[in-house]
């Protein structure tokens, strides 16, 4: 009996799959799209959200609630990942070549550059804080890789809370400002936005490096 | 001042997460702090509330249909409450349980991000909102399962894992729908303009079972036992306790606010039969259980059953708010009661050990205070008075009978029977030939007298509530919703 | 809170707060325990002494505590409360000296003793329960409060009758609370009222009614152990000797039949349930159960079990007074209450005494045993003798007015059920007596002849003596004002009364 | 049918194809990578929806895709781990 079911399981499955596809697509297609009513009224209260990118505004002004849980979930991640306490062997630099080493001398502060101008220019065009965050943490990579750069545990621990810090100071300052949750000034909107942004750079770049890492500092046990 | 004490709600644990991963060392005080600072904003709330009826909170001063609103109604603040008050205990059992130990570092910051969690969707009332916090919730929930260590535990977490996250998908799905069809998340503003369409009711259709599937409604109850029987104690109590009413407390807002009254009566009427069939499958899998947490754990699949045989009540016009009051106050009993057994459990199972039923006896006689709230514990799950178990099966059966849903009274009265079946199987363990003295038994391991007070504190909760049920039934009839 | 409210929660409150603390109490602590569970009891003692006199005064006492929207947890002491108040507040405190003296040295006395205190509260709020869900929600508490008493040996035999008992109780109160939700459904508010809640509600569909009547009456029948319902109760006589005097006389069974009475009288009323024509049935049934019962006891050998069939026959006579239209019937009934209470703990006290100093579990066992414990005994006998119906001790007092209000009520046949009854209770008791008192002592227990300045332990000795002294006043002085009789009488006119 | 119409059916088809992959697959590897196309389905359903009759671009669905995102790769890490500390355990 189990056998059959083996067996037939990859139908059933496939067929359920198209049947609940071909449902959704079907509501899809039925409706029409929404009058893009959400659009135009973004679009209006732009200029009071003290930057020129939509989405940005969005993420951090207009929604930016979402975006502090959204913070909270990547500390989160790296809390449930060093919870898991895999022992993986220890990154061993690379041997040190004359091109790598020239490499890093040049990409490392480029990689800076960039994730700098990223989360500048996120405030007006495309871009932004995890952007930012992710060019800044391939830079941590390389470092960490070419063992130039270890950092203890105090440093990762702060640099990778220090965003969602500032997010949540923010938010509960905010009532004292303008009497509102997480609402800005609107003449230093802008400058409270940028704060937050470079905060959680900082931290996405330390979360991300330190998942690859994957391993807690100052860890003590065996 | 509303802005005040639910900005309290969120912000405590979330600042206690960020201090607690900071400095590891300060562990259990902030916490506890952080709790107890839920406790207060909500009961603040709670005043609030009383003086000037349901409260509306624009996030960023945008309002909707732009920003994220907050509302805050009795519904709200009752299942606040009950975050408060089952976290209090949790915690204080928490610091004896996990004491100095390692897991203890990661434990604080995952408990306060859950949280989190847990007070801004009960809170919210955005669409995308929530997913954002089923995400948070149902993460942390799974991290804090792994948190033992045992091989079992991280099986059971890594299912949880895909099942959640593919209920979240299927929720965001649903979500996708929506506002490709409305342009719109604030539940408020949804309530006014959706019809009957078919991308509603697909899209009702695709949340609805993300959303059961993360409260583990029969049969999508599959991960649950394992992953709350497998994690540490404290961890089974709030994921029973709380976790998985965080969900359904989504799916009860859609009910209100989205769910069109052209419902087929079908459609609550195949939600009552699995609720029925949770209800019986879950209690027969406790009894034939071999393991106190998974006896427990299984109980906890037939109590959310209950859950469900409140929408084909709710349809029943003038018991409507009978079939409310008893779901609402379920929950919150269920949440202290379950809560109380599975930290008993826990002492049981710290001291012996083990966890097995067959050669508990010597534990059970030697902790007498944490059987006590296991068996006070018991009587709210059997729905026995007094306790606040009764109450709720007081109402639901009011409601049942009052609309003549015979069916629901059988049901609920089976079922509770069969729960005095697997209640009663842990409770004779602490009656048995022991000589002229509590026989010693197998040396135990010293359980920490805060954490055996912690569960009988919990249970006492749920027994006083059975009480005087009136101030909370108050509190839930501000701005009480009503199916749509 | 004035002090007519206060009174009612100070009765419960004496014996909750006394187990609670208990619950708490090291093993070693005899002397404190010992301290509580007296002081206990007798506050509970003189408070109900004192509700007494103030509703003789005319004075009425009642607690209200709101428990859900239009439902309020209800403490009203009237005559029929007070008769089970005053009658399970004396039994409750003998028996307690009893089970000290009983216990002495056995394991979990604290655990004992709460609990043992929690079954009184429980008891007690049942007396003086105003309406049907107080009466249902220390009901249930009853149940819970008497499993671990019943448990408390915890071997193979009391943990068989532990989840025997439970079965059947958590079945009868499943059944209970769905008549009551569905009466509540129905017609609202459900406190008592002399004359019968649903008299006169011509508005209710009668057929709902009697859906509800047999739902109520099958859940109280458990307790009752009404037969077929009977199951658990001679099982339960694993218990501890002062947990089967409690349980047969005052707290489990009594609450039952208790129960049945007040669904007739209180919530129905008498006419007005045989209006509905569901009395006679129940007749019937009580009739069954009396001869059942008493044919059953003949044929065990056993002293505990013989005495656990008696119960349930004796316990269905005051069902059969409660069904039986008519004042003196009534009367009958209700005064059994009493009267069975009074013999039934006599002779299990009595036969804790013969169990816990010579070890004599049979009836066979006890010739001559008179001679070596004639204070027992002759305790034992004049209980005995009242079961049989013998003047002038109270169980003759029953019988009379069951017999002359059936006669009332024209139901000559009662007649020849009590007299089969009779016959047959003296068909079980008298050999007892015969081997007793007239037999040559044989049987092991001549052994263990050490004797103390008393017979037995004084603790053990006292209550039976006490108690029977009791069953043989009220037969002699039935007249006497504050009598069970004088009671019964009141509660009777009161019912009647139109 | 338009070409949004269009994107949002592949959105949906991936849907489908992740939520296959996770029941009928075995392994840790290929079962993450079916929430992935899962999630990547939805992100794809979402964001059409910015191109509804109103121009310019709604930017609120570009939001949630990022927040998603974000999301979705937290998830993915976690997920990865857990599966090396289950092969550990073996």
């Amino acid at each position: 009996m189990p056998r059959l079911i083996e067996r037939c399981l990859p139908v059933l499955a496939g067929a359920g799959a198209i049947a609940l596809g071909a449902l959704i697509a079907a509501a899809l297609l039925r409706t029409p799209e929404n009058d893009g009513a959400m659009a135009r009224a973004a679009l209006e209260a732009l200029p009071d959200s003290g930057v020129g990118n939509p989405v940005t505004a969005v993420l951090l002004n207009f929604r930016a609630f979402d975006t502090l849980l959204e913070v909270a979930v990547l500390l989160l991640t790296l809390v449930a990942v060093w919870a898991l306490d895999l022992r993986l062997p220890r990154t061993e630099a690379l041997p040190a070549s004359p091109v790598f080493s020239s490499l890093l001398r040049i990409s490392g502060p480029l990689l800076v550059v960039i994730a700098g101008y990223l989360l500048w220019v996120g405030a007006s065009e495309p871009g932004g804080a995890f952007q930012a965050g992710a060019v800044l943490a391939g830079g941590c990579l390389l470092l960490r890789l070419a063992g130039r750069w270890n950092p203890g545990a105090g440093f990762v621990r702060w640099a990778a809370s220090v965003g969602l810090l500032v997010f949540l100071l923010t938010a509960i300052a905010m009532p004292a400002l303008t009497g509102g949750l997480l609402q800005y000034p609107h003449a230093s909107a802008g400058m409270w936005i940028l704060l937050i942004e470079t905060a959680a750079t900082v931290s996405i770049a330390a979360i991300l490096t330190a998942l690859f890492v994957a391993r807690e500092p100052g860890e003590t046990r065996p | 001042m509303t802005l005040w004490w639910s900005t309290l709600c969120v912000a405590a644990p979330l600042l206690a997460a960020v201090l607690l991963f900071i400095r590891p060392k300060w562990m259990a005080g902030i916490a506890l702090v952080a709790v107890t600072l839920v406790l207060v904003g909500a009961l603040g709330l709670a005043s609030v509330l009383h003086d000037s009826g349901p409260q509306f909170i624009a996030i960023g001063g945008w309002g909707a249909p732009l920003g994220i609103g907050w509302r805050i109604d009795g519904l709200t603040v009752t299942m606040l409450l009950m975050a408060g008050i089952v976290g209090w205990p949790v915690t204080l059992y928490a610091h004896g349980y996990f004491g100095g130990a390692a897991a203890g570092r990661h434990f604080w910051p995952l408990w306060m991000l859950l949280l989190t969690a847990l007070c801004s969707l009960f809170l919210s009332n955005d669409l995308f909102n929530w997913y954002v916090t089923l995400e948070l919730l149902g993460l942390s929930a799974v991290a804090l399962v792994t948190l033992s260590g045992k091989k079992a535990a991280l099986d059971a977490a890594q299912r949880y894992l895909y099942t959640g996250l593919v209920g979240s998908l299927f929720y965001l799905m649903g979500v996708a729908l929506i506002y490709n069809d409305y342009g719109v998340l604030d539940l408020a503003v949804l309530r006014e303009v959706t019809e009957p369409s078919l991308a509603l009711w697909v899209a009702l259709g695709l949340m609805a079972f993300g959303l059961l599937v993360k409260s583990a409604l029969f049969p999508l109850h599959f991960w649950l036992p394992a992953a709350h029987g497998s994690a540490p104690a404290p961890v089974s109590a709030i994921l029973s306790a709380l976790v998985v009413k965080g969900a359904f407390y989504i799916l009860l807002r859609l009910w209100f606010d989205l769910v069109p009254a052209t419902l087929p009566d079908a459609v609550s009427l195949i939600l009552g039969g699995l609720g029925a069939g949770a209800i019986i499958w879950g209690s027969l899998q406790a009894i034939r259980a071999t393991r106190l947490k998974m006896l427990v754990a299984y109980s906890t699949v037939a109590q959310l059953g209950y859950l469900a045989l409140f929408f084909p009540l709710s349809e029943s016009g003038q018991w409507g708010d009978a079939a409310l009051t008893g779901l609402v106050y379920f929950m919150f009993a269920h949440g202290c009661a379950k809560g109380a057994m599975f930290l008993a459990a826990g002492n049981l199972q710290r001291a012996a050990g083990h966890d097995d039923l067959v050669s508990l006896a010597p534990t059970a006689q030697a902790l007498p205070v944490s059987m006590f709230a296991f068996a006070i514990g018991g009587v709210s799950i059997m729905g026995l008075p007094p306790s606040g178990g009764f109450i709720a099966k007081w109402s639901l059966l009011n409601a049942a009978i009052g609309s003549g849903g015979w069916i629901w009274v059988a049901v609920m009265i089976a079922g509770g029977l069969l729960s005095a079946g697997y209640i009663f199987r842990v409770l004779s363990l602490s009656f048995s030939e022991s000589g002229d003295e509590p026989e010693p038994g197998p040396e135990l391991v010293p359980v920490a007298k805060s954490s055996e007070w912690a569960s009988l504190l919990l249970a006492s909760i749920a027994l006083l509530l059975g009480l005087n049920a009136l101030p909370m039934l108050d509190l839930l009839s501000i701005g009480l919703p009503r199916a749509g | 809170m004035t002090w007519s409210a206060a009174l009612p929660l100070l009765i419960l409150a004496s014996s909750l707060v006394t187990g609670l603390v208990i619950f708490f109490l090291k093993e070693q602590s005899v002397l404190l325990r010992t301290v509580l569970n007296l002081s206990g009891a007798g506050v509970k003692l003189i408070l109900v002494g004192i509700l007494m006199w103030g509703v003789y005064q005319g004075q009425t006492f009642e607690a209200r505590l709101p428990l859900l929207p239009n439902i309020e947890l209800v403490l009203h002491a009237d005559a029929l409360s007070l008769l089970f108040v005053s009658l399970s507040t004396v039994l409750w405190f003998v028996t307690t000296v009893y089970a000290i003296g009983y216990l002495e040295h056995s394991p979990h006395r604290s655990r004992f003793f709460g609990f043992f205190s929690l079954c009184v509260t429980a008891t007690v709020g049942i007396a003086l329960a105003g309406n049907l869900i107080t009466f249902l929600i220390f009901y249930e508490l009853l149940t819970l409060a008497t499993y671990p008493l019943l448990m408390h040996r915890g071997t193979a035999d009391s943990r068989r009758a532990g989840r025997i008992y439970l079965t059947y109780t958590l079945a009868g109160g499943a059944l209970l609370l769905v008549g009551v939700v569905w009466l509540k459904a129905l017609a609202g508010p459900l406190d008592f009222t002399a004359t019968g809640i649903l008299a006169g509600r011509t508005d209710l569909n009668p057929d709902t009614l009697r859906w509800i009547f047999l739902l109520l009456i099958a859940g109280f029948g458990v307790k009752a152990a009404l037969v077929p319902l009977h199951g658990w109760l001679p099982i339960s006589m694993a218990a501890p000797a002062p947990v089967s005097a409690l349980l047969h006389a005052v707290a489990v069974v009594k609450a039952g039949a208790f129960g049945i009475t007040r669904v007739v009288y209180d919530v129905f009323g008498v006419e007005f349930a045989a209006s509905l024509g569901v009395l006679m049935p129940l007749t019937i049934a009580a009739s069954i159960t009396i001869v059942y019962g008493s044919v059953r006891a003949l044929s065990q050998d056993k002293l505990k079990p013989r005495l656990a069939y008696s119960t349930i026959s004796q316990v269905s006579y005051i069902i059969l007074g409660t069904t039986i239209v008519g004042p003196v019937a009534t009367i009958g009934g209700i005064v059994h209450l009493v009267h069975q209470g009074l013999m039934k703990i006599t002779l299990f006290f009595c036969a804790g005494n013969l169990a816990e100093t010579l070890g004599i579990h049979r009836v066979s066992e006890m010739n001559g045993v008179g001679r070596r414990l004639p204070k027992t005994m002759a305790a034992f006998t004049v209980a005995a003798l009242g079961m049989i119906g013998v003047p002038p001790v109270a169980g003759f007092i029953s019988k009379w007015y069951l017999g002359a209000g059936a006669l009332d009520a024209n139901m000559p046949w009662i007649l020849v059920i009590l007299a089969v009854s009779s016959a047959l209770n003296a068909a079980y008791f008298l050999p007892i007596l015969y081997r007793a008192w007239f037999m040559p002592a044989t049987g092991a227990w001549q052994e263990r002849l050490e004797r103390g300045r008393f017979e037995t332990h004084w603790m053990l000795l006292m209550p039976p003596l006490v108690t029977a002294a009791l069953a043989l006043l009220y037969g002699l002085f039935a007249n006497m004002d504050g009598s069970p009789l004088a009671w019964a009488r009141l509660i009777a006119e009161r019912e009647y009364l139109r | 049918m338009t070409v949004t119409d269009f994107y949002a059916l592949v959105g949906v088809a991936l849907f489908v194809m992740g939520l296959s992959a996770l029941i009928l697959r075995k392994r840790d590897l290929q079962r993450i990578l079916g929430l992935n196309i899962m999630g990547t389905g939805v992100f794809m359903v979402l964001v059409t929806s910015a191109l509804g009759q109103g121009q310019p671009a709604d930017p609120v669905p570009h939001a949630m895709v990022l927040t998603g995102i974000v999301v979705a790769v937290s998830a993915t890490a976690f997920a990865l781990a857990l599966s090396l500390a289950r092969e550990r355990h073996k």
